[in-house]
């Protein structure tokens, strides 16, 4: 935790604040958000790394996706993703983002979340413990010192991929696309 | 040179000339009443300078005046008898066109009988003489009101005949009473010969003569026919009855109060005061009957008996501007009232219904004759640039010199009264101008000849309106004469 | 000259250096009450930095010219209050014009939040003025006391009428209308029981729902800003306003402490709730210390 | 209670079989035919709450059984009632191959969702519903995937394995 | 240029635009325009020049006689230059409607009309052109039909009974001063007796209350505000109803030496008084009834109530106690109310024209997108409505405070201060309804309002920031009426007050707003650069919500409604409407006794002559 090195911060301000001010939007995906409130409140007070949850997308620079992900929820964590802005982070929780988990073989949810969106942090684990979070975030900072944590500069460059993954996963999705695919947009105007 | 007694005796003879030429052609009769007119009006302004000095008595048949029937024409008998026969030549302009169908020239000749009864009544200086006159006037009237033939005129001229019987029959008992007391029937002698008007044996005369006047001149518990006949006669009939009938009747009213019985100079009888408050009633009714009315012509009837009221309350309050104010709002309501009921005839004969909301519309269909309508409208109500807004400010002003806190009340009561009449006149004129109707009926003007009678008007009122001056020296003089007794009896005495 | 080009200069970044400290306390305070350890006090420093460079969303042209007019309103606010000694605009319309400027605060966040055609937002702001209606009627009694009490309507003399007859909490009508602008104080700076207006669970903290980078920095500098432009008013008005800024701030320190601990114990009102209590036992407080002071005057 | 119901039902219903498992409990099978006027007659006698309905796949019998379980809300449903609640289960069984059956909302109007649900996890087709669109799932499957001869585990395989992974096809 | 020779053009302009219309609509909104401008012109270069000119001896005797002096000059240059403003907005608002000479050459009759009243100089002309003016508005209120008829006749009832007391009250004056030249009316009246004084005030009192719509006496107003063609209601909310201001501000003059001290002095001031408690009713109320609701010219009309309550307030309490600040206070904010709520009613109208007649708050949205120009107009109207800071209302509102708080009437300025409360509520509801939020789709291709509706707009709203920023301009003039008034005068200067209890500097203000605002844009645009969205691009907890679905301004302040809602009804309007009622019920039982069958008629005749000889008889009352 270097957050009281005034050097490191006049050297570069806006890495050492997105380390040391994550917000996260309190967005319930899965069966994992059960984890969060322990977390934020007096036992494991996340508050102490400048972790706390906020109500909309555009205030937040952390997505935390946790547990399964089904084919409808799908559809609504695409979305909130797109109205976050830069530079934001996704952490995935527990084992079913990454391959599935339990639900392997289920028809109706998604197994490997980042062919959706980019991820940029894992928690294995079928619901990680809360220190588990703590590590993620402590990981995340080294990733964000590193600039490996470019979750959001994937999606950009290979853009055109995720929303043709998205749309086969999906069909045809209402809203237009983040970022000008060009060939194939039907109708709606790229923002 | 020029004798007032031409005045009667031209319009009677060519009313008697009338069914003689109807055997030669149908057609001839309706262009005759035109002419007496015109013949009354050019006599009466000869008349004018003369009588403004002092009133022109003629006596007709050489006897002293114990005796002989006496004609006065004072500057009030002039006004008056200038204005009905302006009037009356103007609706018989408008009727020349207006009566088709029905025994045109019985109606021509009733009408003249009827104008000359009028100017008789104003210009006459005997009692009985003013009784036999006020009866011409009043049968001719009859007849023409069942001149339409249908179920309501007869009704209607059958109920206004009986009353007008009980009216006259009053009238003439009084006549009588006053000829046994004093034994002669000329008004000036009468009023030289009477003292105290407060006595039971002249009371009961004076009571008498104004009930029978009063049924004529529309006051309040004797005005019941007003609104039957006015509203069931053919609008040219309405328009001399409103116009004319009962401001003479009003007339006779005020001549018999004034100079003979002499209310105004002796102050102890305040038996004025009661004519006041009865004018006032008569306002207040005639307003409130008129609101919820939806057929136009019985709500003209009744805003007529509005006026009246006013006219009568002005008169009562016996000071001169008063009378001044009462006389000119005569005047004024003659002309208005006139107006509209010749507007109302040709609306109401295009859009072939009386009630109010078929008249919707019109001010596109017909532009001119709504735009009189409204313009009489507006001066009946008493609004700025047209006639009746100076009579009615002469009114209140008299009113509020009194200095009474009575009359402070009444007066409440006559502005309260103006309102509820803006009330009635602006819906109606929001019906003529801003709903949309009668779209199937041609975009066509009133008959020429019709349009000139009703363009005059307009502009004697809208003149009248601005220019005041025009006529109320002519009224200031005649309200002196009506209201010194003593030179009324010194003049006619001599 | 100079000095009060400085002053014009420096005392805005004093308030919102003060404001910004509040807000860092505030959040210290409450998790040590819920007995957590709780953030650095410079977490809103860090908060805001990271938000400068966070790009943002913009909804139109009036989404920024409303945020900008209601900061602007806010920092022009905090010139006309006096800071210990230092009051650069004090000569230009005293109590009313403050009153008016402080109107375009909520209106500048109302405007830019309608461009951002959120249905939060117009809920939230419709919530923020209901409420501002709410505390509005005893702030106003409040301030008319105190007017009509020193029969001036400027801040600066009614700082130096306290200085020689003690602070005006203490004499009587103007203790009732101290005590009822302290119970309207968490109501006017959006703390805990009256934070109706930007819920985060319920509306998704109303108004700033589309704020994103640069716009809710600018949101949270305003939000410092009224901290410190209330407890400087009540500070100034009621508890003599010090000679220098030190004990201006330690006055200014415990205010913001006592509403601190009200805003951290209690649960949210819903605004029916806010509204019956604002308009019953502050209004009836200030309406007692009006109505003596006009006796007292005539 | 339950005596005089099983009477009743036998003397108006021919080809009905009552049986009681537990002391409040009746299992009633019925050919889908006369469903509908057995659930009217529970219905009249205050069994007026349609707890589930729920389908079973019996794919050796070729065949779908629907389950309705009916139970009211009032305590006593009779004169002579037993206190406390009977727990009544109509069963209906209908051929696989053409899987149609008639919307009981007209009765029990709660029945909507389920019959969509089923509709969208059988394929079991019931007409007179008002709107049978898919409630739960997002995407379009071949075979209802409730019908046991639905392979999860291949579906999984070809439509999710298919997706190709981001980056590594651009090399 | 005499006084007659203006009112001349003014109102042969009205019937020669009424001719032209016959020949061609273009040749008469030219002669409209051109007549209009000519009138400012002739105003502007009369500002200094006093005249005075008796110019008719013909009516009965009385002299009507024409003056121009300090205070009916600032009434003439607002009338004339709002009633300018409004027949060039009206150019493309009328172009397609039927009738439209008709309304054209009614505006410039109304306009002239209240010229008439304005230069009056004796009480005789000035009752016929404000007759003039009632029956002239009341053709204009009633043009659009339909659910126009009832408000034109609640108006013209409503200012009958006004005119009808005005003209007792005249007449009263005529009688006892015999004269009507208003000069002379005010030394006569110092001599008369205190109740005949309190007699007058209380009758004028009623005429211009009705015109002003003070509280008790307001419920024409919103109906005909409503209902009457838009740029015709800019006027009638302008400048109309501020002839109510005018006339209070006349009796002012006429009682010119009386005020403050004790005799005839303390009826004046105890008049004023209530008149000032009136105002502050009539500020609270309707402001807080305009919240309710959703119609856009009804919410305004409410606020042309309340903010006519502070003119009242500010006067009368001016009079009551001799305070010119106050005065000074009333007579500016008639002044600024006109510009800004014409400049509301303005862009109100711009959008009605463009979606075709719709002002239902709850069906409109976003249109900021669509009509910039509109929506910089309606902010800048609703800034000068609440009085923010740099805008024309604060100076006025400010001055009145002062006033009031100095002078230790805490309550009356509370409920000014409320009154500003409400305005804020209902008048952000109001812009956001109308113009923010989200744009419906019907709306999506809505072009901007024509040149000739921006054009008023813009000269409008500079007005309102140039005299919130230099108040000193129209202080000047507003000095010099004090001044004639009888008061003492204020120490004006270009940027506002200076005076020991307070000074009012807006200049101090405007530097700080905008170099501020200079430093919060610089550090705004430093920051990282945002991104422009589309408006369904929006947080809706992950869902994609439909474009035509997401409509959602209906119902802003539901839950203070349900508070205050029972409180919020409008008990003055009911009470009339009952009253209406019984008259009319009464009226029809008077009908009755015209029975129609004639055997009661004769029975009547009989009654009434038994009844005159039986009391003759009996009391000898004769």
């Amino acid at each position: 935790m270097d957050r009281n090195q005034i050097a490191k911060w006049f050297k570069e301000p806006s890495k050492m604040a997105n380390k040391y001010s994550l917000h996260a939007i309190y967005f319930c995906t899965g069966c994992g958000i059960i984890e969060v409130p322990p977390v934020i409140t007096a036992r494991w007070d996340a508050e102490r790394f400048g972790v706390i949850p906020v109500a909309t997308p555009r205030q937040a620079n952390l997505f935390l996706i946790t547990g399964y992900v089904s084919v409808k929820t799908l559809k609504a964590i695409i979305r909130t993703y797109e109205q976050m802005y830069e530079p934001k982070y996704t952490v995935a929780f527990g084992s079913c983002p990454i391959n599935g988990g339990m639900y392997w073989d289920s028809y109706n949810t998604i197994k490997h979340l980042d062919k959706y969106i980019p991820i940029d942090g894992w928690i294995a684990g079928c619901m990680p413990r809360p220190e588990a979070i703590f590590v993620a975030v402590t990981h995340l900072w080294t990733l964000i010192d590193k600039g490996m944590a470019n979750g959001y500069e994937r999606y950009k460059k290979y853009y055109r991929a995720y929303r043709r993954n998205q749309e086969l996963a999906l069909g045809k999705l209402e809203w237009p696309p983040l970022y000008p695919i060009g060939e194939h947009t039907e109708g709606g105007e790229c923002d | 040179m020029v004798n007032p007694v031409l005045l009667i005796v031209v319009p009677l003879g060519f009313a008697f000339l009338i069914p003689i030429l109807s055997l030669l052609s149908k057609k001839a009769a309706k262009y005759i009443p035109p002419i007496p007119l015109c013949f009354n009006i050019v006599v009466s302004l000869l008349l004018l300078p003369r009588a403004l000095e002092n009133p022109v008595v003629v006596s007709i048949g050489g006897w002293q005046p114990a005796f002989s029937i006496n004609l006065v024409a004072g500057p009030v008998g002039i006004l008056l008898s200038a204005v009905v026969a302006f009037v009356g030549l103007l609706v018989s302009i408008y009727a020349v066109d207006y009566i088709r169908e029905g025994a045109t020239d019985r109606y021509h000749m009733l009408f003249l009988l009827l104008l000359t009864g009028a100017t008789g009544v104003v210009l006459t200086g005997d009692i009985f003489n003013l009784f036999v006159f006020f009866e011409i006037l009043c049968i001719s009237s009859y007849a023409l009101v069942a001149y339409a033939g249908d179920k309501a005129g007869i009704e209607s001229a059958v109920k206004y005949l009986i009353q007008g019987a009980v009216g006259s029959s009053l009238l003439l008992i009084g006549i009588g009473l006053l000829y046994g007391l004093f034994g002669t029937l000329n008004m000036a002698d009468i009023a030289k010969a009477l003292q105290s008007p407060s006595s039971l044996p002249v009371f009961v005369p004076m009571a008498l003569i104004i009930s029978g006047l009063g049924v004529e001149a529309a006051i309040f518990p004797l005005n019941g026919w007003l609104p039957d006949a006015h509203s069931s006669a053919p609008s040219p009939v309405s328009a001399i009855l409103s116009g004319i009938a009962i401001e003479v009747g009003l007339y006779a009213i005020a001549r018999v109060v004034f100079t003979i019985f002499g209310l105004s100079i002796d102050s102890t009888s305040n038996f004025l005061m009661f004519l006041a408050v009865l004018g006032i009633l008569t306002l207040l009714v005639g307003e409130m009957c008129a609101l919820g009315q939806n057929n136009i012509k019985r709500m003209l009837a009744y805003s007529s008996i509005g006026q009246m009221g006013l006219i009568l309350f002005a008169l009562a309050m016996a000071s001169s501007y008063a009378v001044v104010g009462g006389l000119f709002q005569l005047v004024s309501h003659t002309l208005a009232k006139a107006l509209l009921f010749l507007t109302v005839g040709y609306m109401t004969y295009r859009t072939h219904s009386l009630d109010v909301s078929a008249l919707a519309g019109i001010g596109k269909r017909m532009p001119i004759t709504s735009l009189a309508f409204t313009i009489g409208a507006f001066s009946l109500i008493g609004l700025p640039p047209f006639a009746g807004f100076p009579s009615k400010l002469l009114i209140v002003r008299a009113a509020l010199a009194t200095k009474e806190c009575l009359f402070f009340v009444l007066i409440g009561g006559a502005l309260l009264g103006t309102v509820i009449e803006a009330a009635y006149f602006f819906r109606i004129v929001q019906v003529l101008y801003f709903k949309d109707g009668n779209t199937n009926i041609a975009r066509k003007q009133v008959p020429a000849v019709a349009l000139i009678p009703i363009v005059i008007f307009v502009i004697l009122i809208v003149g009248i309106g601005i220019y005041p001056k025009f006529i109320t020296g002519l009224l200031s003089s005649a309200a002196a004469e009506l209201l010194n007794r003593v030179d009324y009896i010194r003049n006619v005495l001599g | 000259m100079v000095g009060r080009i400085l002053q014009f200069i420096l005392y805005p970044l004093v308030a919102l250096a003060i404001g910004v400290f509040f807000l860092g306390l505030a959040r210290k305070i409450t998790a040590r009450i819920q007995w957590r350890y709780g953030p650095p006090l410079v977490q809103p420093v860090i908060d805001m930095i990271r938000l400068f460079y966070q790009k943002s969303v913009s909804h139109g042209p009036v989404f920024a010219v409303g945020l900008i007019m209601s900061l602007a309103g806010s920092i022009v606010v905090v010139l006309f209050l006096p800071f210990g000694s230092i009051c650069p605009l004090s000569g230009s319309g005293g109590l009313l014009v403050v009153l008016y400027v402080m109107l375009l605060a909520p209106m500048g966040i109302a405007l830019s939040g309608g461009q951002g055609a959120n249905p939060n937002i117009s809920i939230g702001i419709s919530r923020k003025l209901i409420l501002a209606l709410g505390y509005e009627v005893p702030f106003l009694l409040v301030l008319l006391t105190v007017m009509t009490h020193y029969n001036t309507i400027s801040i600066v003399q009614v700082v130096e009428a306290q200085r020689d007859i003690g602070w005006s909490i203490a004499s009587l009508p103007l203790f009732l209308s101290g005590v009822s602008y302290l119970l309207i104080l968490p109501a006017m700076l959006g703390f805990r029981p009256f934070d109706v207006s930007t819920a985060p669970q319920e509306i998704s903290s109303g108004p700033l729902v589309e704020y994103g980078g640069k716009y809710l920095l600018m949101a949270t500098i305003e939000h410092a800003l009224l901290l410190f432009i209330d407890i400087a008013l009540f500070v100034n008005l009621f508890l003599g306003g010090a000679g220098n800024p030190i004990i201006f701030f330690v006055k200014m320190l415990i205010v913001f402490v006592l509403v601190l601990f009200i805003h951290a114990a209690f649960p949210r009102l819903r605004i029916e709730q806010a509204i019956r209590y604002l308009w019953k036992w502050p209004t009836a407080l200030a309406l007692a210390g009006l109505i003596i002071v006009t006796i007292g005057r005539s | 209670m339950i005596e005089q119901l099983k009477r009743e039902l036998e003397a108006t219903f021919k080809g009905v079989s009552v049986t009681s498992e537990a002391d409040r409990r009746i299992t009633v099978v019925v050919d889908p035919l006369q469903a509908l006027a057995l659930l009217r007659f529970f219905k009249d006698r205050g069994f007026s709450h349609l707890a589930l309905l729920s389908a079973v796949d019996l794919i050796d019998k070729h065949a779908f059984e629907l389950v309705y379980v009916l139970t009211s809300y009032v305590e006593d449903t009779g004169e002579d009632a037993v206190p406390g609640e009977l727990i009544l289960v109509v069963k209906s069984m209908i051929p696989r191959d053409k899987p149609t059956f008639k919307s009981v909302i007209s009765i029990y109007p709660n029945a909507e969702p389920y019959e969509r649900e089923i509709h969208e996890l059988f394929g079991i087709h019931f007409d007179g519903h008002p709107r049978l669109t898919p409630l739960f799932l997002e995407r379009q499957y071949p075979i209802p995937p409730f019908r046991k001869d639905f392979d999860t585990r291949r579906y999984v395989e070809d439509v999710f394995g298919s997706i190709p992974a981001i980056g590594d096809e651009e090399g | 240029m005499k006084p007659q020779l203006i009112l001349l053009i003014a109102f042969g302009g009205a019937f020669l635009t009424y001719i032209f219309g016959k020949i061609s609509s273009k040749l008469r909104d030219g002669a409209a325009v051109a007549i209009s401008l000519a009138l400012v012109a002739i105003f502007a270069c009369l500002y200094g020049r006093p005249l005075q000119e008796s110019f008719y001896w013909g009516f009965l005797g009385l002299n009507l006689s024409l003056r121009l002096d300090a205070l009916s000059w600032f009434f003439a240059i607002a009338i004339v230059s709002l009633g300018a403003l409004s027949i060039i907005f009206s150019l493309r608002y009328m172009r397609d409607r039927e009738r439209t000479d008709f309304y054209y050459s009614m505006m410039l009759m109304v306009n002239a009309a209240m010229l008439g009243i304005v230069l009056s100089n004796d009480l005789i002309s000035f009752y016929i052109f404000w007759e003039m003016m009632s029956w002239c508005t009341f053709l204009l209120i009633s043009y659009n039909q339909h659910r126009a008829l009832d408000a034109g006749m609640k108006y013209i009832i409503m200012s009958m009974i006004g005119s009808v007391a005005m003209l007792a009250g005249i007449l009263s004056l005529y009688v006892s001063f015999d004269t009507l030249l208003i000069p002379q009316i005010a030394s006569s009246l110092a001599t008369a007796s205190p109740g005949y004084v309190l007699f007058v005030l209380v009758i004028f009192g009623i005429a211009f209350g009705i015109k002003n719509a003070i509280m008790p006496l307001h419920t024409w107003l919103p109906d005909s505000y409503a209902e009457a063609p838009s740029p015709f209601t800019a006027v009638l909310s302008g400048m109309l109803t501020r002839m109510g201001v005018y006339g209070l501000l006349l009796i002012t003059y006429v009682i010119g030496g009386m005020i403050g001290g004790t005799g005839l002095g303390s009826n004046v001031s105890k008049f004023n008084y209530v008149l000032a408690w009136l105002g502050a009713l009539t500020i609270v109320v309707p402001t807080f009834i305009a919240m309710l609701q959703n119609d856009a010219k009804q919410l305004l009309a409410w606020h042309g109530i309340g903010q006519g309550g502070y003119m009242v307030l500010g006067i009368g309490f001016g009079v009551a106690t001799a305070n010119s600040l106050a005065l000074a206070g009333g007579i500016f904010h008639t002044l600024n109310h006109a510009i800004y709520i014409v400049l509301l009613f303005m862009s109100v109208a711009a959008v009605q024209y463009r979606t075709g007649g719709v002002r239902d708050l709850n069906s409109l949205g976003g249109l900021v997108a669509r009509m910039p120009v509109a929506f910089v107009g309606a902010l800048l109207g609703i800034s000068g409505l609440i009085g923010l800071p740099l805008t024309n209302g604060f100076v006025s509102k400010w001055m009145i405070y002062k006033a009031l708080i100095i002078e230790g009437h805490p309550f009356l300025a509370f409920a000014a201060l409320i009154g500003t409360w409400g305005t804020i509520l209902s008048v952000y509801k109001f812009l956001h309804n109308m113009y923010l939020g989200q744009l419906p789709e019907k709306y999506k291709h809505l072009e901007k309002s024509p040149f000739s509706m921006q054009l008023p707009i813009a000269v409008l709203s500079s007005a309102v920031v140039l005299f919130g920023i230099l108040p000193g301009i129209p202080l000047r003039v507003i000095n010099k009426i004090c001044t004639w008034l009888g008061f003492s005068s204020l120490d004006v200067t270009i940027w506002g007050f200076t005076s020991e209890t307070g000074t009012l500097n807006t200049i101090n203000l405007l530097a700080a707003i905008v170099v501020v605002s200079a430093v919060v844009w610089v550090l705004f645009h430093r920051a990282a650069k945002s991104v422009v969205v589309a408006q369904d691009d929006n947080y809706a907890a992950g869902a994609y919500v439909p474009r035509d679905k997401y409509h959602y301004t209906a119902g802003f302040y539901e839950p203070l409604f349900t508070m205050l809602r029972p409180y919020l009804r409008d008990v003055v309007d009911e009470f009339y409407t009952a009253l209406a009622g019984a008259v009319r019920k009464s009226c029809g039982a008077v009908r009755r006794i015209y029975t129609g069958d004639v055997g009661n008629y004769v029975t009547y005749i009989i009654l009434f002559l038994a009844s005159l000889i039986l009391v003759q008889l009996r009391w000898r009352p004769w």
